[in-house]
């Protein structure tokens, strides 16, 4: 139980905007040799909108630019953020350096604290004690950062994160290097984002705090959580609950990855079935994958909620509804019976349709799939809508029809296709332009549509071990 | 803190494990049925104790030094279906004997008799988790929570509906349901027992653990025919 | 009872290689006319590299070049293959004069037969019994085809098909649709196929017939299965066993979608439990989706094959290490203490490494990080190995020493990373050209390594019901 | 095929369900442990063959008619523990009478009785699907097969390695491998039943259905307590 966190008692009210949203930065341990950490960091961050200054007392002349200092406590400017590119014993004297020059918040990217041994801890303790008495919200240890896309504000080390596209969902993830790998297939996937943050060891920066941040972030519509195992699970789970913003969580280690897990992020992975559970019990879905968190999160970001868990499909293919169908039932989503009402519209639609219950399938794509669209969004019986079809050139994307659709009925509406790249993509974006998430997967959007429904059900059913009656 | 109060008495023995009668002492007075009981220290009390409860009883030793009752002493440590106050006198005071013997202090927990074949088993815990705090969990026993993992977990204290709602959602919830005809059991007393488990971890933080194993659950109620609770260190 | 394939009760011979080998096509119900599937069909096959023959008694002139013709009877030379776009009612006629020109394969796109009710399986068991009469082996009814990228033959009448990649790994899907989407996938991944083959209703060529073709045919190295349900599972079973080519199936209908599926495809979905308990005893590993079958199928087909079902895992980043090995582990995968050896080598390579067991946490990406693989994929406990690494732009990826190593060692060694497109792209090309498959996800990596372990653990125990001792 | 073939007796009668005792005989022909049973159509015949038997026994109603023999007539479809030969003459008098009153030909079966809580009751089965053929499946019986759906499918015909494969990838089979100290049931024996009832569905291609339910498997033994054999319409 050594390895845990190191929490002070007292609550310290961390600005955490001189975090995420800072005037000015100090890079420590600021390099002009490419490929070090202090490199990377000063080119991802020189020109962020704001002032930087690269701080090192062995380096002289300039970074992009940029004259080098040889101590925070050298700038003559009130610096909020400080990016810390220095080995883990140097750490506590210059976070007792910002704490002089009244910094407000540090990333430390290096290792070597709590998930090292006793002596990391031991500096790690240190460290913590000093930012706290300071007011420093530390972001790390043992971090590969924080990206803010839309202020084109990089505080993270790796290359290519200036590729990631803004947008509305939060990825906070224990492991800087998860939370990456997400960003990536976002980007690759088209995806925006408000922000991935790595937490790392979380010092005095944890799930609660950059959560209560994002919640109160205009430009988050969900947050999605990786959680590797934390010192007070309780704490997280309340603070999931506390949010008005959608959250998603993805809780790793259901095998007994103990051991490993310990040596990396300096927590124990705790026990897998509380964590299902307690999430469940403050309203907080979870699902299996990176991949689904993603999935999840980015229509939670964009899309109306579902109110609950009945979903209505339609399909151009047979093959992949019954992929949709099956896999939506093995998830525990009903699939109801349509309205009569919807079953004659329908019908007229498309007189001697291949199948008119739940799933819809009309055969084949047709200049009238998006009318049979609006009308399974319409049904009363439905809580979510999820349409197949492969593209088709000649065709194209019923997007007229689906223009504003999922807002007037106040529901989401996903749809899955699949189709040569080139002929695809235009389509693909004005379809997702108006309101409508796309997936290239069947097995992907029926998952997705899966999360949204145990959404539903969780918050309806959420029962935080706070409210006691005496019943 | 009541003069009697078994927490109290097994931190001033430095005891961190209560003893069987201690812990259902603790159990009834949060409101959970338990058998009647008494504990007697010599073989006439034991009798006398008997008669009062009614037979056929259970004898059982108690003492903080034994923990695995019914494997002390080739069996001798559990009794069942003692008849009549002659036998309840013998068995105690083999009982005594033997723990002299083996130079441990105990008594004899005299305990009315329960059809185990009137309800079902099921097993419930509470813990107090070092990242979760107060958590309560539930499951039928044996296999089912053994070899199928069938438990359901909640962050204490609960609410009945939420206790409730914890022993629906287990795979062998149907057992209690009236399975196969067999007669509906009492699903509100036994959620009764898991929400006051937690309640008890929440009011007594020095509980580490509570393991109520077996609860017989019947289609008339709820009751903890043997439990343990030990305290933090 | 009565929707069953209709297979006659005499085994034919058809010759598969006038299907997917053809040196002459005739397109009955050609077109001119754009968005049509006579138009559409024509539009794939005319330059596939033999003749091409357009059919339709009602049109004159030419389509793409080639002059229309009444019937395929008046086609004065030897067509192997007759592409259907004519409605049901028209088509046992149509396969009455192919019976006449000495056709030897049709593919009948329309839908209509045995999956429409009593009056369409009527046509179907009246078409069935002329083209076994004749020996024309029918791909269909109810497909949109199938494509051998390699060949440029597109017997499909989708669009965007030519975009396929040739390559190693062959899908048949009991559904045109899904064969379609796994296929763009495979394309959108840069996965090459072989074969792409949706199966319809099969009349006379079902999955035993396109196996044991794929299984002959020395550029498919790996065939993967899409089935909702057959009529004679147990031939599929003993089939899947004959052959020598690695095949991976996906049995859709776990949950009930009996009625659904039965309007699709013309056959009961089978009891999901026969099917997967079936494929297991006669050595057949199962996935749980479609971008499975694409990803085990792709390593199989690309990479030696595992003879056990021990992973060792080497990561550059703990947290994506953390969720591949949970993840491995829940799939029953175990993780193997290295040899001493091995760990010697290792901490030799990388003195205070920071996880030297199994997984091997090097804990960022390094110029050693291509030694540690070596090391590991060398190890005598590990049957394959997954390697995890973000990519960082200055270092690339671990290719030389990755070269042939696979090879080599005899085991699959899988690649797992994130990256920005732009950067990443050209290494992972490079990385896939030398042996080593690349995901970009950790959990589709490590899925397809448990799927391999599957293959190993399968084949080992496979027991088909033929093998009878009187022990 | 044999004069007193029962799948021929019951084609011969227009049947597609063996009786028990049909089934057992054909089990037992198969080489499938059952208890020692006989068929009996009087109140003396029954008494006799008790004897013969040794008691107690069990009586059944035996009869094409009675597909649910535990719930005929209030119970008077099954009595166990059977003592004596007057007892069991009197049983077979009113099963006889009760058979009469209904309109119904029976039969009395008397068996040996079994001790079932000397051992597991596991289910055997076995059909002819139409696209798999001859497939066998085990499971435990009760709760585990109808609440967890744990079973066990192969297809047929198995070999004795392959039977015991399929049993032990239960997940309940820890229950037949000395769990808590019981002992160790005859897994070789249940998995001699599986791999016969497959073998019977390939060699008998009229069967559609077996499903001996329960197999009750000891430390020394499995035994076929019932058995249903359904033939192909």
């Amino acid at each position: 139980m050594l390895l845990f966190r190191i929490r002070a008692d007292v609550t310290h009210q961390f600005e955490l905007d001189r975090l995420f949203d800072p005037s000015s930065i100090a890079v420590v341990g600021a390099s002009t040799k490419e490929g070090k950490i202090g490199y990377e960091a000063m080119e991802n961050v020189h020109d962020f909108g704001g002032r930087v200054y690269p701080v090192n007392p062995s380096a002289e002349g300039t970074a992009f630019g940029e004259p080098f200092v040889a101590s925070v406590t050298d700038i003559d400017d009130d610096v909020d953020l400080a990016l810390l590119c220095v080995p883990a014993p140097v750490v506590p004297e210059v976070i007792e350096e910002c704490g002089a020059a009244g910094v407000g918040a540090a990333v430390i990217y290096s290792g070597g604290f709590a998930e090292a041994g006793d002596d990391g801890a031991e500096i790690q303790r240190r460290l913590t004690e000093t930012a706290n008495e300071h007011g420093i919200a530390l972001l790390g240890p043992n971090t590969s950062g924080f990206v803010i896309p839309r202020t084109g504000l990089y505080g993270s080390f790796a290359t290519g994160v200036e590729s990631f596209p803004a947008g509305d969902l939060a990825i906070v993830a224990q492991s800087g290097g998860v939370a990456h790998s997400i960003a990536f297939q976002a980007t690759r996937e088209r995806r925006g984002l408000s922000a991935m943050v790595g937490l790392g060891n979380r010092a005095n920066v944890g799930f609660e705090e950059v959560i209560e941040y994002l919640d109160g972030d205009p430009d988050t519509g969900a947050i999605v959580l990786h959680v590797e195992g934390t010192d007070d699970a309780r704490s997280l789970l309340e603070t999931c609950y506390d949010a008005e913003t959608p959250i998603f969580a993805y809780k790793v280690g259901e095998a007994d990855v103990g051991d490993f897990a310990e040596s990396h992020t300096g927590a124990l992975t705790g026990d897998h079935a509380l964590y299902q559970a307690g999430f469940a019990q403050y309203g907080v879905p979870t699902v299996d994958s990176t991949s689904q968190l993603l999935d999840a999160g980015h229509v939670a970001a964009t899309a109306p909620l579902p109110d609950g868990t009945n979903v209505g499909v339609v399909t151009a293919q047979a093959g992949p509804g019954i992929i949709i169908a099956d896999r939506l039932k093995q998830a525990g989503v009903s699939l109801p019976p349509l309205e009569d009402e919807t079953r004659a519209t329908v019908n007229e639609i498309l007189p001697g349709i291949t199948y008119s219950a739940n799933p819809v399938d009309t055969g084949r794509p047709m200049p009238e799939f998006g009318e049979v669209v609006r009308a399974v969004a319409a049904d009363e019986n439905v809580d979510a809508v999820l349409v197949y079809e492969l593209h088709e050139a000649a065709l194209g994307f019923p997007t007229e029809d689906l223009d504003g659709l999922a807002e007037s009925v106040g529901k989401p509406v996903v749809f899955a296709t699949a189709g040569p790249e080139s002929l695809l993509e235009p389509d693909r974006e004005e379809l997702e332009s108006v309101g409508v998430p796309v997936f290239e997967s069947p097995e992907r959007a029926a998952d997705t549509i899966a999360a949204l429904a145990e959404y539903a059900r969780v918050t309806a059913d959420a029962a935080p071990a706070e409210v006691v009656d005496n019943a | 803190m009541r003069e009697s109060d078994p927490i109290e008495r097994a931190r001033a023995d430095g005891r961190t494990t209560l003893t069987e009668a201690e812990a259902k002492g603790l159990l009834a007075d949060a409101g959970i049925e338990t058998p009647a009981f008494e504990v007697a220290s010599t073989p006439e009390d034991a009798a006398a104790a008997a008669e009062r409860i009614g037979f056929p009883v259970v004898l059982k030793v108690s003492s903080p030094a034994v923990t695995h009752k019914s494997e002390w002493m080739g069996g001798l440590g559990v009794t069942v279906g003692v008849a009549d106050a002659d036998e309840a006198a013998a068995v105690a005071a083999d009982v005594f004997d033997a723990a002299a013997d083996s130079g441990i202090d105990a008594d004899v927990l005299v305990e009315a008799a329960a059809d185990v074949d009137a309800g079902t088993e099921v097993i419930v815990g509470g813990l107090r988790d070092p990242s979760f705090g107060p958590v309560v969990l539930t499951g039928l026993g044996g296999v089912f929570t053994e070899i199928f993992e069938d438990t359901a977990h909640r962050l204490a204290p609960v609410t009945q509906a939420t206790a409730r709602a914890a022993v629906q959602e287990l795979r062998s919830a149907p057992l209690l349901e009236g399975y196969r005809g067999s007669d509906r059991a009492d699903i509100d007393a036994l959620a009764g027992v898991v929400k006051r488990v937690g309640d008890l971890l929440v009011e007594r933080e020095d509980i580490a653990e509570i393991d109520v194993n077996p609860v017989l659950v019947t289609p008339s109620g709820a009751t903890a025919l043997d439990a343990l609770v030990v305290l933090e260190e």
